[in-house]
């Protein structure tokens, strides 16, 4: 294999594809840390203002808090959902599955700024709209199918003998569920359980306009953007970078090995 | 829907005192255990102490600014930022009657407010600030109520749509005329906010100087706008959803000129000193904020006084300097609260061109508050927008 | 061994089990879709056939929005040209975002050693979690006149070249293409590892050269992933107005011409004028379009599974 | 064998999958503490029935008993049967102990009850030194008596297996066989073996039931379906048994005379078919051996040598007959005659079974 020249030109390819997808964080963290007020060159020199400022005021920090309420919550309630839902689709089979399926995708496909005045308009009419709550709803919806795939693809792994097992050896169906296939599911969800906390977490469009005096923090983060030029929005895309280098960190250890198959369940 | 006020609160108030890795944790902890009871009180009535509500552009929130009538009126207030007047009029019509206390319009958006009769009018006696106002803010033009003395909104901030431009590439005699930006030179470096509104404005004032009435205008001015649109089309390099993106280009030099406004200001103040604003010699459009007061609000006092405590110098001198934006006050006597270099920064110092006036008032006499099309349906005007766009 | 038609797929099977926990179990998810993303949207389709008054959306079961919208398509709003702009961009970006990513998950798959392609697979769909927006600001700061490319450009005294892409659809399509990447890379790479490594090694040794065995065992049975991986692209890309507006300049040049995408003109025709019947109703035709092009991706698709057999 | 005495009792068993019928009208008695083997080739309907049996597959139609009660509407978690899957069917999430016990745990049992329960199942299994241990740290072996204990633990009144020993090698197969009859017999419980290996089958069953295509062809003691198979299937299937069509030409006192086409043969038999019936005639491999010099006489069968493969202790001849009727010899000794070559082997009639055939 050494020496193989497409096994060298993939490496090469690789390599600018990282230094693609890693330049425009490599410019967040960077002027998150220089006294320039507008990110560009030439550089001004390092400073942790835009740090000290974002943490001196308390509305992004409250947004962080907001934020942490709501996307536990919704991934939470996802997570369950799916994987109810997940364990029937993959048990049973029925008339409209596949259309089921694709309205569970459905949500993501639609863009989110027409999403977000359809949900402003509904919940409105049932005076949901303007509280976290709100905020909660939606995101379940989003962030469901993303969730519901991760699940699944763990409960297809299962053996349709495991479940038998159980029944066979006296248990009903509800002690099999949380006997068997819930332990067994347990790292799918998981891994479900984080993708939909960051998709919640990063998720702004919809929030903005289902939101109401208390904003998530992507929403505060867009009311300063569009309005201002402040460098400690790089600073808090460095901090919510480094969150989600954490939940990827979870992911490594849980999602990945789910999504390529190499589990450690038996035959 | 908050419930639990104090602890924000008491997390931001010591925030400066503690460290940033202390803070992570107690708001991450205490969003934790805020969770269920967030959620099981949802409605509004379960409330004690009903807050202050406001639905505002950017800037009226941050501390500065509303923290004194805070502990003055030993209350909370809470705001809902939007951008854009369409969002604030989906905002106010999705939610119940009764969400809103106050409202921060533009003006020429107090007339959709007031058809939608969200907002009522109030007595201007007892707003003893008025008297420091510019004149061109005390007559009320837009928002002025059905009778005498009342009105549906008094102005707090306003700036203006001329054009903001980079001094190395264009000279202040040629920002000071509307026909310079089809020079070729300028080919693909004008930005523009694509909103119709303030575009076609000023396009009506640059084919019909002077005009006192720029939106109301003949279907044959409107036939000159458009060509004088057509015209520029080339011109225009970029379209901003917000003034990010104008000042970042204009910062990179993707263009030179912008008829966006003062975004000379935020560029200054960011150090770079190549940039100023001007309005050109035919008239430029300027933008205005009033606030108002809503007809459901069951907190109308509150909001009265809220709309008092907002005509106050001090506390304009602090909005118009916000992080979110940068502007100019109505009242005239904010100067006292600021220092030389604010004040040279947001143009409050003598005019040598006008003797006996301030720049910020010969800004105020050469500009026209933006308006509704009066004559026209709005998508006619919108339609010619698109059209240019997609020229 | 048991055959496939004495062991049936036992999901069909009667058992004590079939029953109630098949309706209990979907009842939760089918309930909040209905509820919470049928309804809205069926609500927001219907508003498209309101009117407005005075400023007011009034309930009305009428066609003009629509009529107005067609009417004009071509002409005054220039619906149309957006949209061909919108279709033009989104094609391409799905195009060059699918060869791309593929070409980075088949260096994961070959040309990574085993116990590395995890780490390698992690680190291309690492820049997933970080705000769309603000990576769209970022690339902006990238490509602009003075930005960090020209910068660098300069420094190392290229000075005569320059890259002048920003507000063109070519950096409209960059920041499409790096929001898109992370997940088409997962998307190849899963259906890249799914093929039998044995069929290579096979063509291999049937003499095929490396290039052939890619050409004639990885390509068309990587296929499927390609036509899932690609028509997703287009989809995402569509409804996008954020790269659109900040990288394109909200009417980006593309060899079309300088046109703003569709969702570029929604988004400003909604927060531009009271009528959001009208936003509605050009929404619904997004949507229409949206699905039509999600059809094409799904007959394509299937056409290509049914290929692989 | 009667139904008072019988553990199972299957009363026209039918099992349709849509159109295709899996298992047809099958009835059978199996008695308390039998061993009976299900053999069959792929598809042929054991492992559905035995899905039946448990509960986790509903019969179309027929009546299921278990100890004289119809259990037919019985879901499967409150039946007394218990399965063992031919993929063991573990819980990986549960040591080897949680495995065994899983049974025990559904119900309201006494901790230290379940615990005394579950040792000594383990002793019985030869378990009790991996109790602690990971599922997937277990050999095949150790597995396979993991779901052998988790299913005996709860104290069935019969034991199913679905080709519990299949993913072992030869050697440790041969082991747990005999392991199983032992465990089998000290229990005195029923057992429902279902294999496609007929060396397994016929060295543990009591009985061996042989199906094909969703029907019972027959039920008989091992040795009994070895010498005398009754259809054409279970010859072909059941050992190295070569079958010549031919129609009975005479009768004789104990022997018949059958015309086949290669010519003619004679078979010891007490039960003839009418002379003009179509019948089989069964010769297994083994019975086969060189015609002695100068045989005249019947069930001579000249042929040419085909091939040969050496199996180890036997040596197995390929002849092919003048008909071109294949025919399969196995000795131990080697056959001085080079391929391509003509051979006559013969058989004594004592050795040849007769089955019914068409019609």
């Amino acid at each position: 294999m050494r020496g193989n020249p497409w096994i060298f030109a993939g490496r090469l390819w690789l390599g600018l594809a990282y230094a693609f997808m890693f330049l425009p964080l490599v410019v967040l963290v960077l002027f998150s840390f220089q006294k320039n007020r507008f990110p560009g060159f030439p550089l001004q020199g390092w400073t942790l203002q835009w740090y000290d400022k974002l943490f001196s005021d308390g509305t992004l920090l409250n947004a962080l808090g907001n934020t942490m309420i709501v996307s536990p919550a919704a991934a939470t309630i996802a997570t369950a959902i799916a994987f109810f839902a997940a364990y029937a689709f993959n048990r049973f089979a029925f008339r409209g599955k596949t259309a089921f399926l694709a309205l569970v995708t459905l949500p993501i496909l639609i863009p989110p700024l027409i999403l977000g005045v359809g949900f402003l308009g509904l919940l409105a009419r049932i005076h949901l709209s303007g509280t976290l709550f709100a905020v909660f709803l939606t995101h379940v919806v989003l962030i469901t199918a993303p969730a519901l795939a991760i699940i699944q693809l763990r409960l297809s792994q299962m053996p349709v003998s495991l479940e038998e097992a159980a029944w066979d050896l006296g248990a009903t169906e509800w002690q099999t569920v949380k006997k068997v296939v819930l332990p067994f599911a347990l790292p799918g969800i998981f891994g479900a359980w984080l993708l939909a906390f960051t998709f919640s977490f990063d998720e702004f469009i919809i929030a903005w306009f289902v939101s109401g005096f208390q904003p998530t923090l992507p929403v505060a983060i867009y009311s300063v953007l569009v309005a201002a030029i402040d460098p400690s929005l790089n600073a808090i895309g460095t901090i919510v970078f480094g969150i989600s280098c954490l939940v990827l960190i979870g992911l490594e250890l849980v999602l990945l090995p789910l999504l390529l198959g190499k589990s450690e369940n038996q035959s | 829907m908050t419930n639990k006020p104090q602890l924000p609160k008491a997390t931001s108030s010591k925030s400066s005192s503690i460290s940033r890795r202390m803070l992570l944790g107690s708001a991450a902890a205490g969003a934790a255990a805020t969770t269920f009871g967030n959620f099981t009180i949802l409605s509004r009535q379960a409330q004690a102490a009903e807050p202050l509500r406001v639905l505002c552009w950017p800037g009226y929130e941050e501390k500065d600014v509303i923290a004194e009538f805070e502990d003055l009126h030993k209350t909370k207030v809470e705001f809902k930022i939007y951008i854009g007047g369409e969002q604030m009029l989906q905002f106010f019509a999705q939610t119940a009657p009764g969400t809103f206390d106050a409202i921060i319009s533009d003006a020429e958006y107090v007339q959709k407010l007031k058809a939608n009769k969200t907002i009522e009018a109030y007595k201007t006696d007892g707003f003893a600030e008025l008297a420091n106002y510019h004149p061109k803010f005390r007559d009320f033009a837009p928002t002025k109520g059905e009778t005498a003395g009342t009105v549906y909104g008094i102005p707090t901030r306003f700036s203006f749509y001329g054009i903001s431009y980079n001094t190395d590439e264009m000279s202040a005699e040629q920002a000071g005329d509307w026909n310079s930006l089809l020079d070729k030179k300028y080919a693909g470096k004008i930005g523009m906010f694509d909103w119709y509104l303030p575009n076609l404005g000023n396009a009506s004032l640059a084919v019909d100087p002077g005009n006192q009435t720029p939106y109301a205008i003949t279907d044959d001015q409107l036939k000159k706008v458009k060509e004088f649109l057509t015209k520029l089309r080339p011109q225009i390099g970029m379209f901003g959803s917000s003034n990010q993106p104008i000042a970042q280009a204009m910062l990179a030099g993707d263009i030179f000129a912008s008829p966006t406004g003062d975004l000379d200001i935020d560029l200054k103040l960011a150090g770079y000193d190549n940039f100023s604003s001007t309005i050109p010699k035919q008239g430029g459009i300027r933008w205005q904020e009033v606030a108002c007061v809503c007809s459901a609000s069951k907190n109308k006092d509150l909001a009265m006084e809220w709309v008092k405590y907002m005509t106050s110098p001090k506390v304009q001198s602090k909005l118009v300097y916000t992080k979110a934006f940068k502007a100019r006050g109505p009242n005239m006597k904010i100067v006292d609260y600021w220092d030389a270099d604010q004040k040279k920064l947001l143009s409050y110092v003598p005019d040598p061109a006008n003797p006996g006036k301030m720049l910020v008032e010969t800004l105020i006499d050469r500009s026209m508050p933006r308006g509704l099309p009066a004559n026209q349906p709005e998508q006619a005007w919108i339609d010619i927008f698109n059209e240019f766009k997609t020229a | 061994m048991s055959s496939i038609d004495e062991a049936p797929p036992s999901r069909r099977m009667r058992t004590p089990n079939d029953s109630p926990l098949k309706v209990w179990f979907l009842a939760p998810l089918g309930l909040w879709l209905i509820l919470l993303f049928l309804l809205p949207l069926l609500f927001l389709l219907w508003i498209g056939f309101w009117r407005v008054e005075n400023f007011q959306a009034i309930p009305d079961f009428s066609l003009s929005n629509y009529t107005d919208i067609f009417a004009s398509f071509f002409s005054k709003s220039r619906y149309g040209l957006a949209m061909i702009q919108s279709l033009w961009v989104a094609i391409t970006t799905a195009f060059f975002a699918t060869i791309l990513s593929y070409m980075v998950a088949l260096s994961i798959a070959f040309a990574v050693p085993a116990r590395w392609q995890r780490l390698a697979l992690l680190l291309a769909i690492a820049p997933f979690w970080s705000s769309y927006v603000l990576r769209l600001y970022a690339w902006q700061t990238i490509l602009s006149r003075n930005g960090v490319i020209n910068s660098i450009m300069r420094l190392v005294g290229l000075s005569d070249y320059r890259i002048d892409i920003i507000y063109t659809q070519i950096a409209t399509r960059i920041g499409l293409i790096h929001y898109l990447a992370p997940i088409l890379i997962v998307i190849l790479y899963v259906s890249i590892l799914a093929i039998d490594r044995v069929l290579i090694e096979a063509a291999r040794e049937l003499g095929c050269t490396r290039w052939q065995a890619f050409t004639r065992v990885v390509l068309p049975l990587s296929r499927f992933g390609l036509m899932t991986a690609g028509s997703f692209a287009v989809i995402v890309s569509l409804g996008d107005a954020l790269s659109g507006n900040l990288l394109g300049g909200g009417a980006g040049t593309s060899i079309i011409g300088k046109l703003p995408t569709y969702a570029s003109m929604i988004m400003s025709d909604y927060s531009s004028s009271t009528n959001l019947p009208r936003t509605s109703a050009l929404a619904t035709i997004l949507i229409a379009v949206m699905v039509l092009a999600l059809a094409v991706g799904f007959v394509l698709a299937d056409r290509a599974r049914r290929r692989i057999g | 064998m009667t139904a008072a005495t019988a553990d199972l009792e299957l009363l026209s068993i039918t099992k349709n999958f849509n159109s295709f019928v899996a298992v047809d009208s099958v009835n059978l008695k199996v008695g308390r503490g039998e061993f009976v083997a299900i053999m069959g080739p792929s598809g042929c309907g054991k492992t559905t029935l035995l899905r039946i049996l448990a509960g986790l597959e509903t019969a179309s139609s027929g009546q299921l008993y278990i100890s004289g009660k119809d259990v037919s509407d019985v879901p499967v978690n409150l039946r007394s049967t218990r399965l063992v899957w031919q993929n063991y069917a573990l819980f990986p999430h549960l040591d080897v102990g949680g495995n065994i016990a899983f049974g025990l745990t559904l119900k309201p049992y006494d901790k230290a009850v379940v615990a005394g329960k579950v040792k000594a199942m383990a002793e019985l299994v030869g378990l009790s030194d991996f109790m602690g241990r990971k599922i997937s740290q277990l050999s095949g072996g150790q597995k396979q008596r993991v779901a052998l204990a988790r299913a005996l633990v709860t104290e069935p009144e019969i034991l199913l297996l679905d080709e519990p020993l299949s993913a072992l090698d030869a050697h440790l197969r041969i082991r747990m066989q005999g392991e199983l009859r032992r465990i089998q017999r000290q229990l005195g419980m029923a057992f429902i073996y279902v294999t496609h290996n007929q060396v397994e089958a016929f060295s543990m069953a009591d009985r061996v039931v042989v199906m094909n295509k969703g029907r019972i062809e027959q039920i008989d003691a091992p040795e009994e379906m070895y010498a005398r198979p009754k259809t054409e299937f279970v010859a072909r299937f059941v050992g190295t048994n070569n079958l010549f069509t031919g129609r009975i030409q005479e009768i004789g006192h104990d022997r018949v005379i059958v015309h086949c086409a290669h010519g003619q043969v004679v078979v010891m038999t007490d039960d003839p078919p009418p002379v003009g019936a179509s019948v089989f005639v069964v010769v297994q491999a083994d019975k086969l051996t060189p015609a002695p010099i100068g045989l005249a006489g019947e069930n001579r069968l000249d042929a040419t040598l085909r091939g040969r493969e050496y199996a180890g202790s036997h040596n197995i001849y390929l002849l092919d007959l003048v008909d071109g009727t294949e025919v399969k010899m196995t000795m131990p000794q080697i056959l001085p005659v080079e391929i391509n070559r003509p051979v006559t082997a013969w058989f004594s009639p004592q050795n040849a079974a007769l089955i019914r055939g068409a019609a």
